[in-house]
């Protein structure tokens, strides 16, 4: 790193400090710091964003002509880290807002216009309208429809696990645009306004009797034809540079158990539990509940290497392992969990947190294990992708979409 | 499958026309007078069929304790009642610890004013909420013994456990100084408990097979139906292979229960041993079966509509019913003398 | 089943027990239990399998014209069942002999009068020779070739994974006689004769330190045409009727430890390896011990039940799990024997005689899971043919096996 | 790989020159003076190339455990001679048993004549047949402590133990009233052997992570080239999937050796519980990659000519070497306060 850099670095650091010092005000941090994380966001937090997004720290890594400065990623990230710092949100969407950066790669001038800042600000709500019940796995076999009709787009069709489609102001959703290609290439990209009659929203109920996720329903919705991202018919391709953002996020985190029973910071879970359930002293679950905080840790310890990689600018192959592992962190701390607590587990309920919490793991566990690519999907992927193995055969994949066999 | 009370009333009543709740009752006590194969059998439908009722607790574990106990008195007196599914009768055998050995025995009997006493909590009663009759082991002065009381009787409180299988119905029972009618045991009253609860193991064996194979069943079927890239999904080996495993699991399963069952027909010496094989191999591969089952069909098992997770749940609840996986497999270890 | 079929059989029984009791004389009896079985067939076995089949007992279900009576199964049945009851080898070969049954099935009225008796009474070796280096799991892959000259054919190639080549008179051999047809449709079935200069047998040494399997490597061999079983190109018909003898006797048995230690006929090895190691009584050991015995006793049972199915009649599904369990079976008992002996397990040699056995355990599991189709393969067979699953597209199904890829 | 005496004294000589065999012994006793990294790294090639040399026993066990006794005299008086190669030094820290813990020494010193004098029965001693310089902890009357003895004294007689890995040097040494040299330890003597036996255990895992990655890479390998059906063999599901799993095993294989390594170095509080996870993750992901390897190359590799045999020969090794995955995972459970 040559000196002048050295220099220029020191003196953004710098003046982000000195913004942050005007700008983040104590009674800001609090009342950010005691919002509820929901689907609304908050004046408080609105303003606060407006504020980061016009003094251009939200995306510094961006254009000049988009509320960014053109920086580096490296001085991007001296961004972040004063940010974070004081635990401010609002900078680094340049490397994590899915939707403005979607966006920003893929919109027309007008679109960009039009909804860049406000997502920037969370002003406005999204959900991904990408899965349908016939093309789960087989994400390119989607049959909704988009019409061209004079100067927008009518689509039809149906969509499934959405999440926020109540509430969003517009859906990210991939519909097909010409049925006489093969499946890849029939394919558009669109920003769908949510707000209209022709959109219906049912809510899915999940084995754990959960509703994150909707059903959407979509009659003869309009969308203006600057809502296209990419080409037309260039819809894959942006597709999968937006699930690029997605999958890179996956295989860190999962939801806990959610009986709201405390839980020991110094102790790991399935040691606590099998200590309160008096059991921690039996050889053959003591080698299970090893082996099952092992998956964690290793995966953790994987996490760490690949990000090492990535930050001394080699592309990892661990990565992607990431979600795999994880399907088999949850599904294993499920099974010994319920191991831990025998007959317990067969209650519910709040007499009975720790089986209402081995209960809903289980379950919940196949949200990581088939959503967002199920299990399988993901072990062609690491096959494929990773370690260079040949694809299948693909008997659809020359085929017009038109005479692809479906279910 | 789930219902309000638990069960529904007009199937009970199909059920025991049919014969099938008086499956091990003696014809001479208005039961089908057949044994453990043909109870087997039935299970197997049972399982596949998620079926809800008292059929375990009264037509298998309370018809098969009082058969073993020998009183003939009580026997001539309840089991044509149960046969006829006009009485449900249950047994508690144990408390909150959920032990199933004599250990596990909290209630306790004694005397006052001359008559038959019992105190004392029981838990994981098997459809405890829809009994009349409570078939109760305790502890006496005397030693185990057994007894029979009204579930309307004064001192009897039965509270509903919350179940995760809702088709499922547990209850805790305490019994506060509950007048009780002593049951004449004709021989020990565990080695009775124990033949009541082998017969018990062997039908949840059965249901369990039952269940797993329906649960492959129906994932094939998916299997042969569901397209994806162009093929249908039974195609890729990820789908088939996992599925040519879970045969090999089910038909494991089956002929574990079968065996067993035959074993108690023949009231064969080695009966123990193929019991607690079948309680593991068959819990195992039912609790596999269900879980892969929805790993195969993919988002549509994780909605609520599809049943998968409604085996699922049955599988998880059977697997810890009467002792887990890894109890029985201790118990055939020992069971096989070592 | 009618009286008059009730009392011929009853006649059928006695005239074999007559038989038997005028010709399996104790002294014979006592000479072929003292027998070691091996490659090389004793004189006097020779003896009594001539006898047997000169009158007529050793396929009794087969016609007149070879030696047969034109039984029915039932009534072959009975037979073997005298037999059996006396110990006397010879008879039921209409049911298990596979050199004779695939001949009668498939061979030339020369071959058959040639060889059909020598093979019921063993005067002849067999030796199989189907699979090749390039052709493991997909066996129609063969690149032998037979190119017809005059009255014979001559075979170039190389065949692997044969046992009792060295000895053999005569393989059963597949070859390519069309290259221009898809693979399954240009294939031959002969019977090589192997005593002859082009054929090179070299021992192919296994992982196990053993070798009871040959290379054969041919060139030039000559084959007459009347040794071709079936017609021309139909050879993967054929292979598969003799696959079919095979496989249904598979996965009944498997072989045990080979240190000679003996074992305790009472108990069950894996609980009397424990017991002498003094380990029996850990419980996460107990329980993997209980496992991978109840995986012996359940496909114990599939078989009983198998067995019982279809002697009422039905054909039974479980048959075909038998090899894939039998796999799990192996590969498990000697995992299990491995954690019983833990440091042990390091030695080989006389003086570790159960680390010998744990050892070699482990790598002959490979025998069953990789020899006479992977469990992968017989995952696929099982899937298709049990469960009715669909195959798997396949790519070189419909081309010219001359323009198929190879490694 | 395999050679007569266990190890290729032309080899040896090119890895004690290029400094590896001197890894970890400080400059000034003319070492490498690097740390664990550095070890665990060259660990990872040796597991690869499945070398068989004494460095482990030599120059990572012995050479650490004289650094960690902190006998100036003695340190100064072998480690060159050990990180020049031209001595080997090996340690007898067990007996029969195999157990690695302090009740696992079998060996006593006493004095004799003014002298100290060790007698015992020492088994799996890593290169035994090949040690020049036993390195020997032994019960005192004053507690455990540590001496050097010639392997040429009179008294000693090392047995090579027969080893189903044949790239693997185990002996038992016999002690017959030996004269040793007492090492004076600066501390605890168990605590330096734990000390040498955690870096052992992180340069294993690194040979595990080693060798389970090449593994893998041969197998990926000959799955692109393996053609049947008309395909390469690697776009079947059926090997592509277990290929995706090996990678999972191998890269988390590869994160905890790296992991356990520099805990060391950083002679961090929790190293302990760093290297036992790498201990049993280790182990278990080589033993699986070695075995799934062969299963994945079909009948090639049933035959002894095909390596895949010889690293799943290793692998088992490794797995035993100092304490079973079992034996780790426990001690596992215990570091984090279990």
């Amino acid at each position: 790193m040559s000196s002048d850099n050295q220099s220029s670095n020191d003196v953004l650091r710098e003046e982000v400090r000195q913004w942050l010092a005007e700008n983040w005000r104590p009674e800001i941090a609090r009342t950010l710091s005691q919002e509820q994380y929901g689907w609304e966001t908050s004046e408080t937090r609105k303003a606060w964003l407006a504020n980061v997004v016009e003094s251009r720290w939200a995306v510094p890594r961006w254009p000049q002509q988009w509320y960014g400065r053109d920086l580096s990623d490296e001085q991007g990230k001296i961004v972040e880290r004063e940010f974070a710092a004081v635990r401010a949100p609002g900078a680094g969407q340049d490397r994590i807002n899915l939707w403005a950066n979607t966006l920003l790669a893929g919109g027309s001038q007008a679109l960009k216009e039009k909804l860049l800042a406000p997502l920037l600000k969370s002003e406005v709500n999204m959900c991904l309208l990408y899965s349908e019940p016939g093309a789960g796995s087989d994400l390119a076999g989607i049959r909704t429809r988009a019409d061209r009709q004079g100067d927008h787009y009518v689509i039809n069709g149906q969509k499934v696990w959405t999440s926020g489609a109540a509430v969003a102001d517009y859906g990210m959703l991939i519909a097909r645009t010409d049925w006489d290609v093969p499946k890849h290439r029939g394919i558009s990209f669109f920003f769908c306004p949510m707000k209209q009659p022709g959109i219906e929203v049912r809510p899915l109920r999940q084995i754990t009797d959960e509703s994150h996720f909707n059903e959407v329903f979509i009659t003869d919705v309009i969308v203006p034809v600057e809502n296209l991202l990419g080409e037309l018919n260039t819809g894959w391709q942006v597709l999968n540079m937006a699930l690029a953002y997605e999958r890179s996020s996956m295989g860190e985190s999962a939801r806990g158990p959610r009986s709201g029973v405390a839980e020991s910071r110094n102790e790991e879970p399935l040691v606590a539990l099998a200590r309160e359930a008096r059991v921690l002293a039996e050889p053959k679950l003591r080698q299970d509940i090893a082996q099952a905080i092992s998956y964690k840790r290793l995966n953790a310890l994987n996490s760490a290497r690949a990000k090492a990689d990535l930050e001394q600018g080699t592309s990892s192959s661990i990565m992607s392992l990431g979600k795999l592992a994880m399907s088999r962190i949850l599904h294993e701390e499920a099974r010994v969990r319920t191991e831990i607590l025998g007959a317990q587990s067969l209650f519910e309920g709040e007499h009975y947190p720790r089986a209402e919490d081995a209960n809903f793991l289980t379950l919940n566990a196949y949200f990581t294990s088939i959503g967002g690519g199920t299990d399988q999907i993901q072990r062609n992927i690491i096959g494929e992708r990773v370690l260079g193995l040949p694809k299948e055969p693909e008997v659809d994949k020359t085929v017009p979409f038109r005479d692809v066999r479906t279910s | 499958m789930e219902t309000e009370s638990g069960y529904d009333p007009d199937l009970w009543r199909s059920l025991s026309e049919m014969g099938v709740v008086g499956l091990v009752v003696d014809e001479a006590q208005g039961g089908s007078g057949v044994g453990p194969v043909e109870l087997e059998a039935v299970m197997e439908e049972v399982g596949a069929a998620l079926l809800c009722s008292p059929l375990l607790a009264s037509g298998v574990v309370a018809a098969e304790l009082l058969k073993a106990l020998g009183d003939k008195g009580v026997s001539e007196r309840l089991l044509p009642e149960i046969a006829a599914g006009t009485s449900i009768a249950t047994a508690v055998l144990t408390g909150d610890s959920g032990c199933w050995t004599e250990e596990g025995v909290t209630i306790t009997g004694e005397i006052q004013d001359g008559g038959w006493q019992l105190s004392g909590d029981g838990s994981y009663v098997l459809h405890g909420q829809n009994a009349d009759v409570l078939l109760v082991v305790a502890n006496t002065d005397e030693g185990l013994a057994a007894f029979v009381a009204a579930s309307s009787a004064e001192g009897v409180s039965i509270e509903a456990l919350p179940t995760f299988d809702h088709t499922l119905r547990l209850a805790g029972i305490s019994f506060d100084g509950v007048e009780a009618d002593r049951i004449e045991a004709s021989g020990s009253v565990w080695e009775a408990v124990r033949r009541a609860m082998d017969l018990a193991l062997v039908a949840l064996a059965g249901e369990q097979a039952g269940g797993a194979q329906k649960v492959l069943d129906f994932t094939v079927e998916y299997a042969k139906t569901r397209i994806q890239f162009g093929r249908q999904i039974g195609s890729f080996q990820a789908i088939k292979h996992m599925a040519a495993n879970l045969l090999l699991e089910t038909e494991s399963a089956i002929s574990a229960a079968r065996h067993a069952a035959s074993r108690l027909a023949q009231d064969s010496e080695n009966r123990a041993e193929a019991v607690s094989l079948a309680a593991f191999a068959c819990a195992d591969a039912f609790v596999k079966t269900a879980a892969d089952g929805i790993q195969m069909h993919g988002g549509i098992a994780f909605t609520w509509e599809h049943p998968a997770h409604l085996y699922l749940k049955r599988a998880r609840a059977d697997a810890q019913l009467f002792g887990t996986p890894a109890y029985h497999r201790e118990r055939y270890l020992q069971e096989l003398g070592a």
